[in-house]
């Protein structure tokens, strides 16, 4: 399967629609219902940090999927438009982030999206650029591919 | 899938059983919910996920919330779930150590 | 809802991904599964016909879908890549195409897709520019759409 | 969903189940089924479409030319097909007029 690119603009309805699309890929590339599983948390993670990025911001872009699958696996990334300045949170990986509770001030990014993501793909990549983030995810081949 | 929500009484618990997709834009509708269930003095909170087909981190999030709400009335706020995609995101989340998380509504009300 | 916006690379396997895009916008916008079928009919016929039209002309950009629902309906639009030129073949809307068991020498474009897509489309608008072909396709709205 | 067939004989007649979506993408697949029976000497077709969930005028185009050739060999081409949706584009491609469309399988095969 050639690469498929989303735009979505900021909207949380949009969000499932990047999901659904994610789970075609997927099942499409033979990944077992777990990976699937995986793959739609993941994604929806990613885009709905990415919307909620860009609804706080006032970011007018779209949020950007781009979905690809190829001998190396599943590859996709979410980009936002969000330019990183000084209030930009700085994103930490997984890590002991301490009991969640204390946390709820009942706050958007209460549980870290990103260490979802982290959580389920194989692979993570966060780049911070100066027009904004992206998250690029990898999962590992399936085995044996269906025809 | 869209959200559904039905909460019914049973004894001094309120069980709210949840239904679809629990994300950033449904989960607003379950906040609400819980807020409207704890001004109306109700603070033993149930809430069944068994047939929730997707849940997020901003679904967790109002869950979490909820319960810090109960919390400050002495209340509780239990989870029904044997679904292991859902196990897998309260495990990943850390939040299994957060909520008491139960096989059925049953064990969890006796849990008490 | 606010737009979304698909690019697809000009692969068969992509136009699933497409059907499976506006069948999701048609269903979250509150139409009747006769209208969804429609729909998803229709957006298959129109990015089969583009995905074809760049694999015919070795064109390699992507084929743009738009998809955005208001209160005016659902507006889905199908933007190939391949330039207008004398070998492009008219597009004749609907009309009177005789017996297509004639036509049959097994070319692809055998059963007339624009055709379809004006059969099942509440309104159909073709463009045909210089850098290529908009199928611009709408559907009136629902009279009541669910909360 | 992907593309499924199923063939088996019924006396003179071929009879070909077909599951899941004739698209763009499926339709060779459905295409190569149809010229190997063809080849193998069988002439009398009948295609049953009644679980196929999408169809789309690559599909179509696909059994016409299912059709032109077993007719080279004075042959038939039928087709099984109840599904409103799927009649509606054999409808607006004005192929109800080409091709023989019935109800059930006997239907067809003791049309001739
Ligand atoms: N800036 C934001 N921060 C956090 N959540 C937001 C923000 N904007 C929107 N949302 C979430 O998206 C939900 C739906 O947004 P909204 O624009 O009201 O769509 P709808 O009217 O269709 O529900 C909100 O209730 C909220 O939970
Ligand atoms: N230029 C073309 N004209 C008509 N159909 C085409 C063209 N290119 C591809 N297709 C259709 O798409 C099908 C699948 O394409 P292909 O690239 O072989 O993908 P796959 O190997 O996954 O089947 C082809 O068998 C054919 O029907």
């Amino acid at each position: 399967m050639r690469p498929v690119r989303l735009s979505i603009a900021a909207d949380p309805a949009n969000v499932r629609v990047a999901r659904l699309v994610a789970v075609a890929l997927a099942r499409s590339r033979g990944y077992a219902e777990p990976v699937v599983d995986d793959v739609r948390l993941a994604v929806g993670e990613a885009c709905g940090r990415a919307v909620l990025t860009h609804l706080d911001g006032g970011v007018d872009a779209p949020v950007v999927v781009e979905l690809a699958g190829d001998d190396e696996g599943l590859a996709i990334s979410v980009t936002d438009a969000d330019p990183a300045d000084g209030d930009t949170p700085v994103i930490t990986l997984q890590g002991d982030s301490g009991d969640p509770a204390d946390l709820a001030a009942e706050g958007i990014y209460l549980v870290d999206a990103v260490a979802v993501v982290g959580g389920v793909a194989d692979h993570l990549d966060v780049r911070q650029g100066p027009d904004g983030t992206t998250l690029a995810m990898r999962w590992a081949p399936v085995e044996s591919l269906p025809d | 899938m869209d959200l559904s929500l039905n909460a019914r009484s049973q004894g001094e618990f309120e069980v709210i059983e949840v239904a679809g997709e629990i994300d950033v834009y449904t989960a607003p509708r379950l906040r609400e919910a819980l807020v409207d269930l704890v001004a109306k003095g109700r603070h033993q909170l149930v809430i069944d996920v068994e047939r929730v087909e997707f849940l997020d981190s901003t679904g967790l999030g109002v869950l979490v919330g909820g319960l810090k709400r109960v919390r400050s009335h002495n209340g509780s706020l239990d989870i029904v779930c044997t679904q292991d995609r859902l196990l897998k995101i309260f495990r990943i989340t850390g939040l299994t150590k957060v909520f008491g998380i139960f096989d059925t509504v049953d064990a969890a009300v006796s849990s008490h």
